[in-house]
């Protein structure tokens, strides 16, 4: 009885703050078409080229950030854990840096350091730029990814399953794509879920680099339009709903996850 | 040439020696076992064995082969592991067939080597099934098949009981025993569990701070353990203050008991502590023997461990529980009974 | 040695993302007198009263988002481990929205569903909107303030120490004030810090709120001015850092962090 | 009336019955153990007096007051757990005052008190260290001395051992039961060990699939128990058949041997099932007895067991390591004894 009471309560405030201000939204970028539901908002925004390239933009970014951080997390993790579980704490902090300084300074920081009088001007060129993104991205992501795949790691005996890889004769190699991918896939793909939504609705570094990316749009929408901006925020949120459903289906419904409980 | 040859094997972490000077030879075909308390360093030799550490200085050899600066996948040898360390993602037929793949067997090859593994193990129906969906006996069993599946040298096994239940653990003691005999593969098994040590050895290395206390049978080890240190991690001890007479006698408590061995050289008067398993003592209510009272009776079950006071000592002894006889009442007087070869004079550790 | 490599490239990492940027912005930031370098920026950006204002503002919604975080999560977070492990992965769904959801798309959600014309009308009114952006505040750290609070429970028996005190004879308030509290109390403070870091730097719920908080403020001063917003973002980089060493701190050197090596 | 009364109590979670219909009487100052294995509802039943679950139907009495709708914080009950429980923010000090604290006692009572019950554990310097300082057993004293702080009316012991390493459950059990006998308190010790259970208890309640197996005195449930699961589960057991002769007499594998008790009112030539414990067999190497060859010989220390072969059955048979004799090689032919009191005719569980 207590338990449902709490329930409800849980499901109250996830309404009061989630759902009630989305629905409202929804209800509103319906009315675009005087007195009648109508999702014109949505052929609009759909329709407009630069939707689609700026989206598509963020898209390719999302991806490129997803695949750095997978190639510089995992074996990271994996060899923290394995060999160095001394600086864990070390690289544990260094992975929540991202999270609490904030993107403003980040980027003042990026733009000082290599703007077109220094000694790398990435911030120069069409290529520097987007690779400066794409690394700033990254940093971003970084403390989820780490996070995600650190927790697959835990749950399984890295140590022991290494040894028993080498025992059977398997190198490093071997043992990484046989023994410690597939048991953290999982993990590596809610990680690279949570970047996705992340990098798509990013807006300072976009603004501050001057990038035509999703997130600036957005908010350009926000203030030049009336219903619009109302559809593009649902479809984003459709989106990262969609990433978070993947995320709970995959480890659902993931045989591994079986094993654990 | 022994097979398997550990000579002068020392290990350092740090500053801390955890393994000095260890020398062992192990025939083919042999069961070894080491026992030994926690941090007695028995671990880190059979890591030394399999590769995952290296010795500070030594030398290991496998089959006259020097494998001491060999990499653990260059050695040929197989492990079991406390936590059974079965690959979750890979079914019971890809675990087992893992080593035969790596080591490039082909296809078809690695399918019946499989079947005869699991044949082996007396799972062969479960090769399907993933490990998560096994009890931990299956597991362990599967992992001891996926280890002799690349046919190794020599097998390692490093507490592979300690995660069990007590009944799947006789049970599969017995299995890995039958096995060992079965295939003859030379084996060295870890356990802190004297039990497991004495039932299933050829020879057991009783370990402690990083040396060999003792190396003999089982028999020998609990029999006439050399060190108070082996007497008394292997089995219960009652230790005994008293004075030796002469080679063949000494007072215990004022009275004159023989003693079979260990008297050789003490001189006349000298004070002696000699130890005493709980098992070799008797009761017996009238006639001859120590004259005691009973301080305390446990009721264990199969056996009743008696206390009792004999002068300032205390023994205690345990008897088989016999359903026609209750057993004795705390403060009743009795009489104990002990053979000459019960008595062990124990050197120092 | 291989062990060294990697340590040496962790760092080379971290300089390359986090160090390098801030050195150079501290070094531009010390140049605003001419052939010199001096404290000039630090000395213009603490003693303008836009600065005071705005950091001091920010400062108190931080320590209001704490406080109303601190109080849904705790209690939840107890209760959820002792009498409803069931719902946890739905809670920790909900706790991880906030991360997913673009705060943009947070924000115009507020906006059309709290503005002057519906039923809550709070964006009309200034303690409206405070509350609006509190509560938005309260929601963006959910996520960091859950996860530690619930990791600080993960590290305790919550059900047997629970139960121990009931035995003794302890109710619910004695519990939660002499048995929970102190033992998550490092977590809780961690949790408090991460939040405080955020809601100094944040600047999109700010803006689209018209609220003069210290997010907007930098970024004002990013695009008006030279040396300050480098003086600027050294300070909120320092603020940071400081808040980062204090979670170290007293994780490492509380007692309870003893118990568990 | 008994001072702790359990009646008629049941529990269901969901469509399970944990506990079915369970009586007990419990007098005053009485220590009953509950043994079984997991899942047979003994940790039910003590958490359903503690307080933390509710009966669905039965009542539970404590010195003739019905406690059974009240809360565990009423209840006026110590316990201790499996996991210490010690509250890792105090002191041990402050562990130990909680109890009295909570119940409003004033500051210098409560040190008086503290100071009591550390001295009674037997550690009364180490008030001033916090949990984390102390080793496993002292912890689970220390979780002792806060449960008898508070003067309870009834100790619940939920597997306070079975986290411990085996030398100190065995001494720690000792202390458990000298404090209980000194102190006079009633308690209930819930474990899966039976010879924690026998070795501790006034009375012992075997708990089968949420029911009372048998209640009785440690040596009435070890040498006569009253179900096949009982027999099994106390000890290990060797199952013979054979056939009815008459009240006093069966045939077994050909021969005809005495039964004391349990054969009244079956009828000639009927099947029967009798169990044997194997320490109550021992060898006759010449002589008379039932003939048969030794199969198999484990040395497990001080005990050796050997299965022998006797016509299509197998008997295990236990007896002390001697160390004048050798134990008998496989194959050997031998002779079994045992009395006519050691064969039980189990009924059905």
């Amino acid at each position: 009885m207590r338990g449902r009471l709490w329930s409800i309560a849980v499901v109250l405030i996830g309404a009061l703050y989630f759902f009630l201000p989305l629905i409202g939204m929804f209800e509103f970028s319906l009315r675009m078409k005087r007195g009648v539901y109508s999702f014109e908002a949505y052929r609009v925004v759909l329709g407009d080229p630069h939707f689609q390239q700026t989206f598509g933009y963020s898209v390719v970014l999302a991806l490129l950030t997803i695949v750095l951080g997978v190639l510089i997390v995992v074996p990271t993790a994996y060899w923290i854990r394995l060999r160095l579980p001394s600086i864990r704490p070390v690289v544990e902090f260094v992975t929540l840096l991202p999270l609490v300084i904030p993107p403003i300074v980040i980027v003042f920081g990026y733009i000082r350091i290599y703007n077109t009088s220094s000694w790398l001007p990435l911030t120069g060129s069409w290529l520097g730029t987007n690779l400066l993104i794409l690394f700033g991205y990254a940093t971003l992501s970084l403390p989820y990814m780490y996070r995600a795949v650190d927790t697959g790691l835990r749950t399984i005996d890295v140590a022991t399953l290494t040894e028993a890889a080498q025992s059977l004769g398997a190198g490093w190699g071997r043992i990484l794509a046989t023994v410690i991918l597939p048991n953290v896939f999982v993990s590596v793909l809610s990680g690279a879920f949570l970047t996705f939504a992340i990098v798509i609705g990013e807006y300072v570094f976009a603004a501050l680099l001057n990038l035509d990316t999703f997130g600036p749009y957005m908010v350009w929408m926000g203030s030049n339009r009336a219903y619009e901006p109302s559809a593009l925020a649902v479809i984003a949120f459709a989106i990262t709903w969609a990433c978070m459903a993947l995320i709970q289906l995959l480890t659902h419904f993931s045989t591994f996850a079986k094993a654990r409980r | 040439m022994a097979f398997l040859d550990l000579s002068h094997l020392e290990k350092s972490f740090g500053a801390t020696r955890v393994v000095k000077d260890f020398d062992l030879s192990i025939e083919k075909g042999e069961f070894v076992s080491f026992l030994g308390p926690s941090g007695c360093g028995k671990t880190t030799v059979l890591r030394m064995v399999a590769g995952f550490e290296k010795p500070t200085t030594g030398t290991i050899r496998i089959d006259g082969r020097d494998v001491t600066r060999l990499k653990p996948n260059q050695r040929n040898i197989g492990m079991v592991f406390q936590a059974y360390a079965l690959f979750p993602n890979l079914t019971v037929a890809q675990n087992v067939g893992f080593g035969p793949k790596v080591a490039g067997m082909a296809k078809a090859e690695i399918g019946e080597r499989v079947e005869e593994m699991l044949k082996l193990i007396g799972l062969p129906d479960l090769g399907d099934r993933f490990p998560w969906q096994l009890s931990g006996g299956q597991q362990q069993r599967v992992a001891l098949a996926r280890a002799l599946a690349v046919r190794p040298q020599v097998l390692l096994l490093d507490e592979p009981l300690s995660a069990l239940d007590a009944k799947i653990r006789v049970s599969l003691r017995e299995e890995i025993r039958a096995l060992q005999k079965e295939l003859g593969i030379t084996t060295i098994f870890v356990t802190h569990d004297q039990e497991e040590a004495l039932s299933m050895s050829d020879r057991v290395v009783v370990m402690h701070e990083g040396k060999a206390a003792q190396v003999g049978s089982p028999f020998e080890i609990y029999t006439w353990p050399k060190t108070r240190f082996v007497a008394s991690f292997v089995g219960t001890l009652n230790l005994l203050e008293g004075e030796v007479i002469d080679a063949g006698r000494m007072r215990l408590d004022g009275i004159e008991v023989p003693v079979a061995r260990g008297l050789d050289g003490r001189g006349t008067g000298e004070p002696v502590t000699v130890a005493l398993r709980p098992e070799a003592v008797s009761l017996g209510l009238n006639g001859s023997g120590l004259a005691g009272t009973v301080e305390s009776v446990a009721f264990l079950g199969a056996v009743v461990r008696t206390r009792v006071k004999l002068g300032r000592q205390t023994i205690t002894l345990d008897s088989f529980n016999q359903t026609a006889t209750r057993p004795p009442e705390p403060g009743a007087p009795v009489r104990l009974m002990f053979g000459a070869d019960d008595l062990l004079v124990l050197g120092e550790d």
